[in-house]
């Protein structure tokens, strides 16, 4: 299972700021996008945002980045501190 | 020093402590955010602020690092909240000093544009007619583009 | 609020009793100078500064008239000291309050330059080798001609 | 009997921060320049610099002012605070 960790507007959309998602035969993050979608329409939408970024086990990821069943991975909506 | 502090701290307390560390420098400029009461013409009834444990410390650390490249200062104190804030509390202070005044006062300019469009934070404002996401405006990412260096 | 003191001052308590005034605002930005213990490779004994009461209050209050007349500030305290100075004693303080923080900033930094430039004092360096008046540095005239205005 | 204000390294040169001085035919800021540089050379000198303002009874004057044994009359060198 893959963790899964929303952030800001993303954590109110799914309805939870961590969920554990089984990714079966998904290994990158469009395609987990992609899953995610048939699930829950909403958020797959919000995470399809061009301004949503992904940050697997810490790390900035650029472009279309491969995940695993280890991996932890989160969708960050624009940020806004200060 | 770089602090993400859940409860509320208190800014005068920071201020006269790091004044007491690195005010000798000559120069010390010390910038402060409080949530404000309204937004335009509604009551805001407070802020709620998140972060993502150790990615958001590295984010403001990465923009503490590039500060010192920038300039030559002798001293730097980040302290933001996160969790529940209610009108008037401090969000963020950013404290710098250096032997010149310029080379402060860019830092502490530097670091709040940086504060408020790169660091891993996200804030809600609660307000009587509902809460809503705060993206940075314009004015926010055109601050923070002053500073792209021509290389 | 502008005071011109002949002793030293608690730049804190000062900071503090700002914040606690003006605050709510939402954007603080304070500067401090202090009296720096060394002047390139020479030690520094202390600094003596001079005034001309009632015409160095009123260029004070020149120069902020002219920030607020540049940008919505809600507040600004100009703190700043005269006479006998010893190192690490601070001699300014300028503290500015706003709804945001790009107008804090860039009044208090132009309150500077023209404290530095344009207010009526003059300071004498107390040296190990001798004592010395002071000008203003070429890159302080650089720093106020940063505001002129295209009229 | 003008009263004459030297500030900054200008007290220093005159010896004092005031000084009481006569300005028997004397009526502008220039002449006065010249009567002093006949009792104090270097003071005079010193007056003589073009970065030297005046301030005649608390009020910048632009060129050469005239003055009376009435005036407060301030010479001061460039200013340096902060």
């Amino acid at each position: 299972m893959a963790r899964l960790m929303f952030f800001g507007k993303l954590g109110d959309i799914a309805g939870a700021r961590a969920r554990d998602f089984p990714l079966n035969n998904v290994d990158t993050v469009s395609a987990l996008k992609a899953a995610i979608f048939e699930n829950d329409n909403g958020l797959g939408e919000a995470l399809g945002d061009p301004s949503v970024r992904c940050i697997v086990n810490e790390e900035m990821t650029r472009g279309d980045a491969a995940i695993t069943d280890d991996d932890e991975i989160a969708f960050i909506p624009p940020v806004s501190g200060g | 020093m770089i602090r993400v502090l859940e409860t509320p701290f208190d800014l005068n307390a920071e201020i006269a402590a790091f004044n007491a560390r690195a005010g000798a420098a000559g120069a010390v400029v010390t910038f402060s955010g409080a949530v404000r009461g309204e937004a335009g013409e509604r009551k805001v009834t407070g802020l709620e602020l998140e972060h993502f444990p150790g990615v958001t410390e590295r984010s403001i650390s990465a923009i503490e690092k590039e500060a010192r490249r920038r300039w030559p200062v002798t001293d730097i104190d980040i302290v933001h909240r996160i969790g529940r804030l209610a009108p008037g509390e401090p969000i963020v202070l950013v404290c710098v000093a250096a032997a010149h005044r310029r080379e402060a006062f860019e830092a502490a300019d530097y670091l709040m544009d940086f504060l408020k469009t790169e660091a891993m934070f996200w804030k809600k404002e609660l307000r009587s007619d509902g809460a809503e996401w705060i993206a940075p405006r314009a004015d926010d990412y055109k601050d923070a583009a002053r500073w792209k260096e021509n290389d």
